[in-house]
């Protein structure tokens, strides 16, 4: 018996429409393309009532297939898969053809596009006659939760989970959580004290009898699929045991090493070889740093050791690994700054009184290196006038084409910090102000009435070569005013640079070891920009704060509890379906060569002793076609990937619209040929 | 022994002739040999390609393709003979329409460019292909204590050619280093002298010279090397123009930097064309037997 | 009746452009016109022309020298009848004492100087064409 | 095809000659705020995209702003949109010079015009900028104190000047009207 096709193609308003004749290609499906019983097309036929209208011809009509035409199946696939499913067809004998993506965004010719999206709608017409019905798989989900990064989306994540009563694993490279907020002062548009709103959560965490906090330490390994992941972790050794440490901080004390700290306080402060980043940390239990540490160098000091009350520090202790089992994972791993000295002309690590705002950041903080007084590299002089430059590796083709959301109100907090804390003349040298937040704007107008000065532009270059009287021993900033259309040399005290955010540098690799993808400049993609922005590809897998994108804090904090909902969803599930496309190993046919058992990168394939067999494990089979290919004896089959259904598709593509369009002579030329 | 095809360019024939001379007596210190191109032409300056790029490729690729015939990598002691055959060489590599189209001009002086050689800067070649190291070598009356500015000007450097820095070079100072000399922090070493627009737009070239000048001055600095003539001419024929239209008292000495190397490897200075300056080179004298 | 003739203008100047393009029009012709020389040769090599009107000072420089040497090395282009239509003389006047040359790089050319007067530009296409016509009838 | 507009017709001039280069001009100011002639010029290196763009075709003409380029590409190398503003000025003094608009008092186009017509001639400048032969033809001090008389003198012919020849002369101008169709001298 023949199956009955129903064709519906999607105008996507003027998306597709605009450039594809989809009425002309409706009606040619209709006629030409064999099996095809309805052939329609619409507006939005992702819509209700696009959806509705297939519903209604499967269940009128009895369509025994259905093939839409619209846009990429990323987007759309489960909708059109559910439409069929609540009409009673099984979901799998649905198929799309991408004429978006694929057609309409990147064919400019009109009469080209057209004849590509039939190309393309043959295709899925004949390939969908050959699918099969199949049935996903269930997965229990295992209620604990790994979060990886402790900023302040990673916190608010963790405590989410675990004021709804799960257990939460949250990792955290650094030996105290916190990440960036921790190293802040104010906080846009507020004023809030970062640490006033920070710290108090933080002790949430580490008091939490949900959370298990694992500080220092780091994913080393990570198998298994949603609801069933294991996860092993690394954690370094502090070289001091935690149980027996009490946070006194007499080591810190009277550890003689001074080491200059560039991660917490951004080279601008000191700390001992035996640290914690910061007075509130959390865990408050120092490390040794043992690059710096007298003891490791010469094999002398134990100062430390010799003080502490309760024979806390263990020289002698090495990493340990632990292995968790969790349901589900969220990746909150933060950003790296920009490195300033990439841009030799704004004279940073040259030019003493050039800053970046990270270093800023800390200089503002009253517990920082200066303890909040705004002073030059000196350590003393006040200055009398500040430049603060934006975009510095943001918004260039050269280093980061994209902008970094939160500099031009960074920007606005430092203005007015150094308003409030001196009498200085401030600039800010911006190309666009962006404030597109709530009271954002009004921060912005507060600023501009407090006197801030701004120059639309882009700063050139900073020197100290004076040119001018005025401008002797002063860092000359040299930028165009574009509202006025004139060169300006401002010469200033102080120079701060709004260094860029840019992804962790080992994003990539993260990435790669927890099976998401990264974007072009390395941050991480979530399954859908706009629709399912803490989701990824790969289930099970959600992400939140800077590492999916720079974001300020606000909009982190909702990406955490955005990611934490998803995951109790998950939880409070219980199961998971596990996609039906798997592939699987005829028994009969196999030789039991073991092949196919190495080659399998989700290590989905095991071999069964007794039977001499390999056997895939649905669950973690990702359908990748790896082994399908690899198979000498074509022993394994890829569901809805056979050799068959891809044939037929390569058929349709390459049968040529243009001759009016016969599949019917077309096949029984084919059959006319022995195989 | 390293051998290249020596185009000196136009303004090595009469006004550079120090940085001519200099050139010889230094190369042949380090090993390097320069083979002087038998017919060279202009290679355009900045003018040509105001009025047809391709009369401007034609001319350069003349050149190149007498270097081709010699089987020698080009060197140009000019920073703007040095771009203008950089990029002329790039852009016939990369174009083979152009490249084929220029050949048909070539043939009638029965010349062809394949694009199989390189185009250097002769500051390039002491720097880079000799190096700081085998220079010091060779230096047998070291400048000790002679605070240069290490002017490298505009097109050395810019546009980028592979993929170097082009804010914050550092080579010119390797080199003065090598010879003894202290190279003092020079602000504005790539800020152009305005060359091109000297007689074009006399005023603008002239304040740009005034502040070379003065951030020369203010960095301690007893004398510019450069390492163009155009730079050369600029910084030092034009100084008293400028200390009249600015009221400056400026008497800076501009030397090229072969007259200084060729200076701390004993060579006489008369043979390097040192006396010729407009600006006499005072600073230099306890240097000069 | 002959089919309508269809031609291929390759200039720079928009306005010039303009000012022919709607000559050639109103006398019946099939006008399209490219202005730059590497979207005018790709013209060239995917369309159906039956005449070229090409400018010479284009682009980086003459330009248009350049594409009449890549018609004439083409097997299929060579043939095509080219109306060189340029204002070298005025543009670049003081390399001009004397006439332009005439760069005879296809088989069937001609150069007329602008501006050009309406009248002379319809004689010379259609002179042209028909030059091309009768060329191929022979073989 | 839609007739180009004017920033059509310079992106037309240029090298790459498809696609339109200064379409991504975000308009920071950048290369004003980089470049060491930016005081003298009547607008901006910016500003000029920004008019070029927005189809101020007199005005742009009009500005002196391309012939004070002193082709130093510092703005090239630092443009966050990696255009290439000095080729830019480079075609906008082509397109000026073969369309014969640009202010009266401006020397660039001229001095140009002449340099190129001697390297067409001889082969060989007088020197990379002029200026010095004439220096050696009539002495340094006279020159020097009168650059802006002498030019002007020398650029209406009444300087005479011998430049160098190359040796294979015939050949290089056979050579030069392969390229640029000159007519015979008469």
């Amino acid at each position: 018996m023949s199956e009955k096709v129903g064709v519906y193609i999607c105008h996507c308003g003027t998306n597709i429409a605009g450039v594809v004749d989809v009425e002309a290609v409706a009606k040619w499906a209709g006629k030409e393309l064999e099996n095809v019983v309805i052939s329609r097309d619409y507006k939005f036929m992702c819509s209700s009532l696009g959806q509705e209208m297939i519903e209604g011809d499967i269940t009128k009509e009895g369509l025994t297939r259905v093939v839409v035409a619209a846009c990429s199946p990323h987007l759309h696939e489960k909708t059109f898969r559910r439409a069929c499913a609540n009409a009673g067809l099984n979901p799998y004998l649905c198929q799309m053809a991408s004429i978006r993506e694929q057609v309409s965004w990147v064919v400019e010719d009109k009469e080209a596009a057209t004849e590509k999206a039939k190309a393309m709608i043959a295709a899925a017409v004949n390939r969908v006659q050959l699918h099969e019905e199949l049935e996903p798989t269930v997965v229990p989900v295992n209620p604990n939760t790994i979060v990886v990064g402790a900023g302040i989306a990673g916190i608010q994540a963790s405590l989410e989970l675990a004021d709804a009563g799960h257990v939460v694993y949250l990792v955290e490279r650094e030996p105290s959580i916190g990440g960036h907020m921790a190293q802040f002062d104010k906080t846009f548009p507020t004023l809030d004290c970062a640490a006033c709103i920070l710290t108090p959560k933080m002790s949430d965490v580490g008091a939490h009898p949900n959370i298990n906090l694992l500080s220092y330490s780091e994913v080393e390994e990570i198998s298994g699929y949603v609801g069933n992941f294991t996860a092993r972790i690394k954690k370094k050794t502090r070289y001091v045991n935690e149980e027996a440490c009490t946070g006194c901080g007499i080591c810190i004390e009277k550890c003689p090493k001074r080491v200059l700290d560039d991660v917490f306080e951004a080279g601008l402060g000191m700390r001992k070889a035996i640290y914690r980043p910061f007075p509130q940390a959390v865990p408050n239990i120092p490390v040794i740093d043992r690059e710096n540490c007298i003891y490791y160098k010469t094999g002398k000091c134990k100062a430390c050791q010799l003080f502490c009350p309760t024979e806390a520090i263990a020289f002698e202790q090495e990493d340990t690994y632990i292995d968790i089992n969790v349901g589900n994972v969220i990746l909150a791993t933060g950003f790296d700054l920009f490195d300033c000295k990439t841009i030799p002309q704004y004279g940073y690590g040259r030019l003493a009184n050039v800053f970046t705002s990270l270093e800023f950041e800390r200089m503002c903080n009253a517990t920082g290196p200066t303890e909040g007084k705004i002073v030059l590299r000196d350590g003393v002089t006040e200055p009398k006038s500040v430049v603060i430059v934006h975009c510095v590796g943001s918004r260039d083709q050269r280093f980061n084409p994209y902008c970094s959301s939160i500099c031009c109100m960074a920007a606005l907090k430092f203005g007015h910090l150094v308003m409030e804390r001196t009498d200085a003349e401030v600039y800010s040298c911006y190309i666009d102000m962006r404030t597109p937040s709530k009271g954002y704007e009004e921060f912005y107008n507060r600023l501009l009435e407090e006197g801030m000065h701004f120059i639309r532009g882009k700063v050139a270059e900073v020197t100290d070569a004076p040119r001018f009287p005025g401008e002797e021993s002063k860092l000359i900033v040299q930028v165009e005013d574009t509202l006025i259309g004139k060169q300006r040399r401002i010469p200033v005290d102080m120079v701060v640079l709004m260094a860029a955010l840019q992804p962790r540098y080992d994003a990539r690799d993260v990435g790669l070891k927890f099976g998401i993808s990264c974007s072009m400049e390395g941050w991480f993609t979530e399954r859908h920009p706009k629709l399912d922005p803490v989701a990824t590809m790969t289930e099970g897998i959600f992400i939140a704060g800077v590492a999916q994108g720079p974001k300020d804090i606000p909009a982190a904090v909702g990406q955490g509890a955005a990611a934490a909902a998803r995951v109790q969803g998950m939880i409070t599930a219980g199961e998971v379906l596990i996609e039906p496309i798997v592939a699987t190993i005829h028994e009969e046919k196999c030789s039991g060569c073991r092949i196919c058992n190495t080659l399998c990168p989700f290590n989905a394939i095991e071999f069964l002793e007794d039977k001499e067999v390999s056997y895939i494990n649905a669950a973690l089979c990702k359908g990748c076609g790896t082994c399908v290919a690899a198979c000498p004896a074509q022993a394994i089959t890829g569901a809805h990937y056979s050799n068959e259904q891809i044939f037929a598709e390569i058929e349709g593509i390459l049968f040529d619209v243009t001759s009016g369009g016969d599949l019917k002579a077309l096949r029984a030329e084919q059959e006319r040929v022995p195989a | 022994m390293k051998e290249y095809a020596y185009f000196p360019g136009c303004s090595l024939e009469k006004i550079a002739l120090s940085y001519h001379l200099s050139t010889i007596e230094t190369s042949k210190k380090v090993g390097v040999e320069l083979k002087e191109l038998e017919d060279w032409n202009c290679c355009g300056a900045t003018a040509y390609f105001h009025v047809d790029e391709l009369l401007a490729y034609t001319l350069c690729a003349r050149n190149l393709a007498m270097a081709e015939q010699e089987n020698l990598d080009l060197v140009a002691p000019c920073s703007a003979c040095y771009k203008n055959s950089y990029f002329t060489n790039l852009h016939l590599k990369e174009d083979p329409d152009l490249a084929d189209h220029i050949n048909f001009a070539l043939a009638e002086d029965n010349l062809h460019f394949s694009g199989n050689i390189a185009v250097k800067h002769l500051i390039e070649v002491f720097a880079q292909d000799v190096g700081p190291e085998e220079i010091s070598t060779k230096v047998s009356k070291p400048l000790d204590g002679l605070k240069v500015a290490p002017y490298y000007g505009c097109q050395i450097l810019r546009p980028r050619k592979d993929n170097e820095e082009v804010e914050q070079a550092e080579f010119f100072e390797d080199l003065l280093s090598a010879i003894g000399a202290e190279p003092v922090p020079y602000a504005l070493k790539l800020c152009c002298c305005g060359g091109s627009l000297i007689l074009t737009s006399r005023r603008a070239a002239l304040s740009m010279v005034r502040n070379l000048l003065q951030n020369a001055m203010d960095s301690g600095a007893a004398l510019i090397a450069t390492a163009c003539p155009l730079c050369q001419v600029n910084l030092e024929c034009y100084q008293s123009q400028v200390n009249q239209e600015f009221g400056t008292q400026f008497s800076m000495p501009v030397m090229y930097f072969t007259q200084l190397l060729g200076l701390a490897f004993g060579i006489p200075a008369k043979r390097l064309g040192i006396g010729k300056e407009l600006v006499s080179a005072t600073p230099l004298s306890s240097y000069i037997k | 009746m002959t089919a309508q003739k269809k031609l291929l203008i390759i200039d720079d100047d928009p306005d010039f452009v303009e000012g022919i393009k709607s000559i050639l029009e109103t006398a019946g012709y099939e006008v399209e016109a490219q202005y730059n020389p590497k979207d005018g040769f790709r013209a060239l090599e995917t369309g159906k022309f039956d005449l070229l009107l090409l400018d010479i000072m284009m682009g980086r420089g003459a330009e248009g020298v350049m594409i009449a040497r890549k018609m004439g090395k083409d097997r299929k282009l060579r043939e095509m009848p080219v109306l060189i239509i340029t204002g070298i003389r005025e543009q670049i006047a003081y390399l001009f004492p004397g006439q332009p040359v005439h760069p005879h790089f296809v088989d069937v050319d001609e150069l007329v100087e602008k501006p050009v007067e309406p009248g002379l530009l319809l004689e010379r296409v259609n002179a042209l064409l028909q030059a091309a016509e009768t060329k191929k009838a022979k073989r | 095809m839609a007739k180009p507009s004017f920033s059509d017709e310079i992106a037309n001039l240029l090298y790459a000659a498809h696609g339109n280069p200064i379409k991504t001009c975000i308009q920071c100011g950048t290369c004003s705020g980089t470049c060491p002639v930016a005081d003298y010029m009547d607008h901006t290196p910016r500003r000029i995209i920004g008019m070029i763009m927005a189809n101020y075709k007199d005005e742009v003409l009009a500005s002196n702003t391309f012939w004070y380029c002193a082709s130093c590409y510092h703005c090239t190398v630092r443009c966050p949109a990696q255009i290439d503003i000095a080729e830019l000025m480079y075609a906008l003094k082509r397109y000026s010079i073969w369309k014969h608009v640009y202010p009266e008092e401006l020397i660039g186009p001229v001095f140009s015009e002449t340099f190129v017509k001697t390297i067409v001639r001889s082969g060989r400048s007088y020197e990379p900028i002029l200026a010095p032969a004439y220096m050696f033809s009539f002495g340094v001090r006279e020159f020097l104190q009168e650059a802006i008389t002498a030019t002007g003198l020398m650029l209406k012919g009444r300087v005479p000047i011998l430049p160098p020849r190359i040796k294979r002369l015939e050949n290089f101008k056979r050579m030069i009207s392969k390229v640029i169709p000159v007519g015979e001298a008469s």
